[in-house]
């Protein structure tokens, strides 16, 4: 846990997003340093998926301003981001059904063009999750639900991105499944890869962050390093259950 | 009710009688500009135009109007189209071309005191109204099926025949007349009756079944469009019988699309006089309209507005009574051949045979004389 | 002709015409899998590629290359109208769809139905309203199949098509454009996400949906023998059919469907009165989406929306 | 800005050459018809740069007001405020003193266009209210046509009699074709319905010892009116055909009132709402205690009830039917009614009803350019104002949102 926070990888200054006539981001302002894990905690519906999406460029940022990497950019379609290098596993894990996991891989890996590396991250993909290694010519749809999130992550994994931001990867799974998968990104980020992480399962998502965000009702309430959130009495109660 | 009906009845009356006035000649068409027929509606509207040109000016008019109406080959486009050119003042109506569309129309054209002459609508009881201001340029159904019979049992000697038809007013009328003559005459049988689907491309399924059951003779009681693409199959399925079809299909585009194909089919048209008349309306109709060849409803179409127009000259009026007296009380020279018109409005004209020889339509036999042309 | 003649004639019968409904129906899937739309224009694209078919086939006969080049002819006819006919389904797309990528279905299916009508008179004002003769290069020769008759141009047509399906299916699951498209069709915003460019994709569907309605038109031509403006209607309502028939979206299905729908309507007038021939296409059609409503190798309501 | 709108229009300009050029060019012969293909190129290339100056015009001026309505918004707005006394006397004066001023042509194109009115509220409740896509429609309207051609010719029934005999079978037809569909949505109810539509046809095409088949019924008499008289000392009814025009003009004038009171009633009655809520979640309606089910039903036979009286109508005043006024086109004409007026909307519908049958009659003499245009202005309709000319309340916000996220995606 001793990165160098100085460098901001993804900065958002006093976002605002709607949806129709509701307010559903009220100005968020967060930063993600490069090669940390951030997490952003809150209550079903604070607008944390919002923040994703809006940070992909799927829905509009109607106020504020989003840079990644020094660069504006919350004007730019969804694949002109992802073409600059940020990533997502979204939220209800939407992998291509009707696709099979070595294609699902390949589409992650879609604007790359080097076939070496294209391989050798397939082959680090199958190492981190080696369920689907063995079920590569399954199609996506007959995947349970760990295997489909799983299956996710390492389609955005395969955009070799910059940043990875992470839609709630612990939803509807088994506990020891989770665990797993809280490792993988502890590894992920090992080598090097910046994570923004958004959890409901906030025990979780604290222990493994450097940095945490709490949200509620589209604003950010508190934000801290993680291990001292973990400790924050208010959030205790609110979202620890303690 | 019944008042208010009547006030607002002579009001639209007035209104419509002050536009009505005037020296002058109106002729309306109406046929399918629009929809599936409308090459068949498109020369109707031609022939019409071309008449007009050839005999004006008419003596004792000031000038001779064409006003062409779309009936789109639809009840309810037809009555609006008609009431239209009823409106317009038209004096004359040269249409419509399906009969779905003539039989509503009829009704505001008598009612307003319209001469209605069709140049395409063939089915029997158009005539058998009793209205005494419509007349028929074509021969009716029963006509074109009993010279189909008749050359079939007489000239050919043939036992056996398939129909075919697509279930449109006109064919499906005629294969049950063919039916009728058929059973009356008794040495025809009648060993399959089939339908397609018009604007169907694709008929080898009932050719196979035809082929299977091998008449004599096959009857293609359908359109143009259909006929050549089903002879053209029947022949690359080797199906060996006689092929006989009528005048919806007595088309020069039928020549072109089926080639070779068409080879020895039969048809039944109208006799074509080799009058000079004829020789210079072809003539005119080819550099007017700037085509090769000249559909079959462009005849009657002309003959119809020639018969108005020359009636009007000759009885110098404009009003129903006179004109459609005027009309059956002479006989013209028309280019269809000669046109009397009997009691109900129709014409005393028998089809003949025509054969396709050398992707030429050709004269073949004369049911009426029973002799080869 | 015996009865195992006429049973392998109707086959054939049924081979021939449902390989044109599929191919007509593969451009149905194709643009419903990847922007949930019916192009109702799709028949029209196809009577366009039959007039450019009859357009290069006449200018080429006229110099003499059906009787020198004739392989090279057709490649040529084929070549073009599917060309031509991709760039109308690429303006198409521009114009009438692309703007209401996001209305509501009712919005975007009446500015195809538009379209439908635009292009149809169009065509009539521009080629007439009579048919257009096809040059009959392939004559009415037919080869004795154990007592079918098998035209050339029926052999022709059909390897034609096989070829083509076949084609298309390696492309959709072969190649990286096929493979984004089909990613396109099951979840646009993740495939965006992933980086692929979908105008990109759907323009692409745009032109190999309609490339394919335009082979079918030239075959339809070179069969048939003619082309009119109106004719891409009834086409149009059966090749519908049968992509929903074997389940929209699906291109396998299509092919089948396509099949299926030829094989009935053959069977039907083989056997029963022909009269009720689309009455039984159309009731076939309407129980099996009763019975099976995502049609019949179509994914599930639930798993379209994943 | 400039720079890339031209590149856009060389662009757009090689395109249509591409398009244009042989299509119009080879139309016969092999010569290339320079002269007509060029002339339509040409005007496509006009209209095009003309779109390039506007859009630089647009661009200089600030940039709309998302918020403000615009001007038919706001027209609409002020019509549903305005009290109803002042539209509707007014247009009910208008449409009652029409018949007195206008020729038999008119009335005969006001006639259609009422009929086509009917058929468009009814098709409303089904696609409008309920949101199920119906493409075969005019099938109810057929079957409202000949039942009462063959109540009227076989048993002599009067209009009267056979109407509402003609109502239960369309709507007991609307329930036999609604019944399959109920599990499917969108687009395979599009071709189910569709194919109703073309059976239903085909039944009556084919059924020639009931229908006459493709010849068609004729000698329908005229809906008669009846009315006491006093003769000969005693009281008597005497019948009165309507068979003017006007007669009939008024007539359907009175029906189309009665289909406008009875369907702004289901509009806003709890049915309506449930149609509302079915059309919008049906899932959520289903687990709120909708009876999803039988609701859809009723929608069905509600849209086939009203469009069989329109059909009792048509075969009335045509004293003719013919399987072939019943196709396919005219569903999809009846669907335009319903979705460029707006749907779910009453005025928007009468008001389409009038522009898409009327107008096109005006502009008969240019026969297939009248479909040329008919076919472009719908694109085009539904690109600019796909909520239709006036909108319903209700929906006119969705619209601009799915909008406004069609307009931000990448070019």
């Amino acid at each position: 846990m001793n990165q160098d926070y100085g460098d901001n990888i993804l900065t958002l200054e006093d976002v605002h997003t709607y949806y129709e006539n509701i307010h559903a981001l009220k100005g968020i302002t967060c930063t993600v340093p490069k090669g940390s894990i951030v997490c952003l905690i809150g209550a079903n519906g604070a607008g944390k998926t919002t923040t994703l999406l809006t940070i992909s460029g799927v829905e509009r940022a109607r106020r504020g301003r989003i840079l990644f990497e020094g660069q504006n950019i919350e004007t730019l379609p969804p694949e002109k981001i992802a073409a600059l290098g940020i990533a997502q596993s979204p939220e209800g894990r939407q992998i291509f059904s009707r696709m099979s996991v070595m294609e699902n891989l390949e589409m992650g890996a879609y604007l790359r063009k080097d076939k070496e590396g294209i391989q050798q991250d397939m082959e680090w993909v199958f190492s981190l999750f080696p369920v689907l290694k063995d079920r590569y010519r399954q199609k996506g749809g007959t995947l349970s639900g760990g295997e489909q999130q799983m299956l996710a992550i390492g389609r955005a994994l395969m955009q070799q991105p910059k940043l990875l931001l992470l839609d709630e990867p612990s939803l509807g799974l088994a506990p020891k499944i989770i665990e797993r998968i809280f490792e993988t990104i502890q590894e992920i980020n090992k080598n090097g890869m910046t994570i923004f992480l958004v959890e409901q399962n906030a025990h979780m998502a604290l222990t493994t962050s450097d940095i945490g965000y709490v949200m509620e009702t589209g604003r950010i309430v508190l934000e801290d390093d993680a291990s001292a959130l973990l400790e924050n009495k208010e959030v205790q109660k609110a979202y620890l259950g303690e | 009710m019944k008042k208010l009906a009547l006030l607002t009845l002579s009001l639209v009356l007035a209104l419509g009688i002050g536009t009505a006035a005037g020296k002058e000649l109106k002729i309306g068409t109406l046929s399918p500009l629009t929809g599936p027929y409308a090459q068949d509606g498109t020369d109707i509207k031609q022939g019409v135009i071309t008449a007009v040109d050839a005999f004006s000016p008419v003596k004792g008019f000031d000038n001779v109007e064409v006003l062409p109406g779309d009936s789109a080959c639809d009840g309810g486009k037809a009555t609006m189209a008609a009431n239209k050119l009823i409106n317009s003042g038209v004096d004359v109506v040269v249409g419509a071309y399906c009969s779905s569309a003539t039989e509503p129309a009829q009704i505001p054209l008598m009612d307003a005191g319209v001469v209605q002459i069709t140049p395409g609508s063939t089915a029997e009881r158009l005539t058998h109204k009793g209205y005494d201001h419509f007349f028929r340029m074509p021969p009716r159904d029963d006509v074109q099926a009993w010279s189909t019979v008749e050359f079939l049992t007489k000239k050919q000697g043939v036992k056996t025949i398939a129909l075919i038809d697509d279930k449109q007013t006109y064919t499906a009328g005629l294969t049950e007349n063919i039916r009728k003559f058929a059973e009356d005459n008794g040495n025809l049988e009648i060993v399959a009756h089939e339908h397609i689907t018009p604007g169907d491309s694709d008929f080898t399924a009932v050719l196979t079944k035809l082929k299977r059951i091998s008449p004599d003779v096959i009857y293609m009681a359908v359109y143009q469009p259909e006929g050549s693409k089903m002879i053209q199959q029947a022949r690359k399925l080797d199906v060996d019988a006689t092929f006989m079809t009528e005048d919806a299909v007595f088309h020069p585009k039928f020549l072109e699309v089926a080639g070779s194909a068409a080879e020895g089919v039969y048809l039944t048209f109208a006799k074509a006089p080799e009058t000079p008349e004829r020789k210079a309306f072809e003539e005119m109709y080819k550099k007017k309209w700037n085509v090769d060849s000249i559909g079959s409803y462009a005849y009657y179409a002309y003959d119809a507005a020639m018969v108005a127009l020359k009636a009007a000259e000759k009885c110098g009026c404009t009003d129903a009574e006179t004109l459609s007296k005027t009309i059956r009380g002479t006989t013209w020279e028309g280019v269809s051949g000669e046109i009397k018109f009997d009691e109900k409005g129709d014409r005393e004209l028998a089809h003949i045979i025509w054969v396709v020889k050398d992707n030429q339509f050709v004269p073949y036999w004369d049911p009426i004389t029973g002799k080869d042309l | 002709m015996d009865f195992s003649a006429f049973i392998l004639q109707q086959m054939v019968n049924a081979l021939f015409l449902g390989s044109i409904y599929a191919l007509i129906a593969l451009g149905y899937t194709m643009v419903y899998g990847i922007i949930e739309l019916i192009n109702f224009a799709h028949g029209e694209l196809f009577t366009a590629g039959a007039f450019i078919g009859v357009i290069v086939l006449s200018g080429l006969q006229q110099i003499g290359w059906v009787e020198t080049h004739f392989v090279l002819t057709l490649f040529i006819v084929f070549g073009l109208a599917m060309a031509y006919v991709a760039v109308l389904g690429v303006a198409l797309e521009h114009v009438a769809y692309r703007p209401l990528r996001n209305a509501s279905r009712l919005s975007a299916l009446l500015s195809a139905l538009g379209m439908s009508i635009f292009l149809s008179n169009g065509m009539m004002l521009s080629q007439g309203v009579s048919d257009r003769a096809y040059p009959q290069v392939f004559g009415l020769e037919s080869i004795d199949f154990f007592g079918a008759m098998i035209s050339h141009s029926q052999v022709f047509i059909i390897l034609l098509a096989f070829v083509l399906m076949v084609g298309l299916q390696f492309f959709v699951h072969r190649t990286r454009l096929g493979k984004a498209m089909r990613a396109t069709a099951q979840n646009r915003t993740i495939a965006r996400m992933l980086g692929i460019n979908i105008d990109q994709t759907i323009r692409i569907t745009f032109m190999i949906g309609p490339a394919l309605g335009a082979a079918a038109g030239v075959m339809v031509g070179l069969y048939y023998g003619a082309v009119r403006f109106d004719m891409g209607f009834i086409f149009m309502i059966k090749a519908f059919a049968a992509a929903i028939l074997g389940g929209i979206g699906s291109i396998p299905g299509a092919v089948l469907g396509g099949l299926i729908i030829g094989g009935i309507e053959v069977a039907w007038a083989a056997f029963l009165p022909s009269a009720w021939k689309d009455v039984t296409t159309f009731t076939v059609l309407i129980l099996v989406l009763y019975l099976k409503p995502s049609g019949l190798l179509g994914e599930s309501e639930a798993d379209l929306r994943v | 800005m400039l720079g890339q709108e031209i590149k856009k229009l060389v662009i757009y300009t090689i395109f249509l050459a591409i398009i244009i050029l042989p299509m119009l060019g080879f139309t016969g012969g092999a010569e290339f018809q320079a002269e007509r293909a060029f002339l339509v190129f040409g005007i496509g290339v006009a209209l095009l740069v003309l779109n390039l100056i506007v859009k630089v015009i647009r661009s200089h001026r600030p940039p709309p007001d998302h918020d403000k309505p615009s001007l038919p918004e706001r027209i609409g707005d002020r019509l549903h405020r305005i009290p109803k006394i002042f539209t509707l006397g007014p247009l009910l004066l208008a449409a009652g003193t029409f018949p007195l001023v206008a020729n038999n042509y008119m009335i005969d194109v006001g006639i259609t266009c009422l009929i086509y009115v009917c058929l468009g509220l009814g098709l409303n409740i089904v696609v409008g209210l309920c949101g199920l896509l119906d493409l075969g429609y005019i099938a109810f309207y057929a079957v409202g046509a000949y039942s009462y051609s063959l109540l009227n010719l076989t048993y002599g029934f009067s209009f009267w009699a056979a109407l509402p005999i003609g109502v239960v079978l369309g709507m007991i037809c609307g329930c036999i074709i609604g019944y399959p569909t109920l599990k499917m949505r969108g687009d395979y109810l599009a071709i189910v319905t569709l194919g109703f539509g073309e059976i239903i046809r085909l039944v009556l095409n084919n059924w020639d010892d009931l229908t006459a088949g493709p010849n068609g019924l004729f000698g329908m008499k005229r809906p008669p009116l009846y009315y006491p008289t006093i003769e000969d000392g005693g009281l008597d009814m005497v019948t009165y055909y309507l068979t003017s025009l006007p007669g009939l003009f008024y007539f359907i004038l009175v029906i189309a009132i009665l289909i406008i009171i009875g369907v702004n009633r289901l509009d806003k009655s709890r049915i309506g709402r449930a149609w509302i809520a079915i059309r919008e979640d049906e899932v959520a309606a289903e687990l709120s205690g909708v009876p999803t089910t039988w609701l859809k039903l009723l929608a069905y036979a509600m849209g086939a009830g009203f469009a069989s009286v329109a059909g009792a109508f048509f075969a009335a005043k045509l004293s003719y039917v013919n399987p072939n006024f019943f196709l396919f086109m005219e569903s999809c004409i009846v669907l335009s009614i319903v979705v460029l007026g707006g749907i779910g909307s009453i005025p928007g519908i009468i008001i389409a009803g009038f522009i898409l049958i009327a107008v096109p009659e005006v502009f008969r003499e240019l026969e297939a350019f009248r479909m040329l245009a008919f076919g472009a202005i719908m694109t085009t309709m539904m690109i600019i104002r796909p909520e239709g000319l006036i909108p319903a309340s209700r929906k006119k916000r969705e619209f601009h949102r799915q909008r406004d996220e069609a307009e931000r995606g990448p070019q």
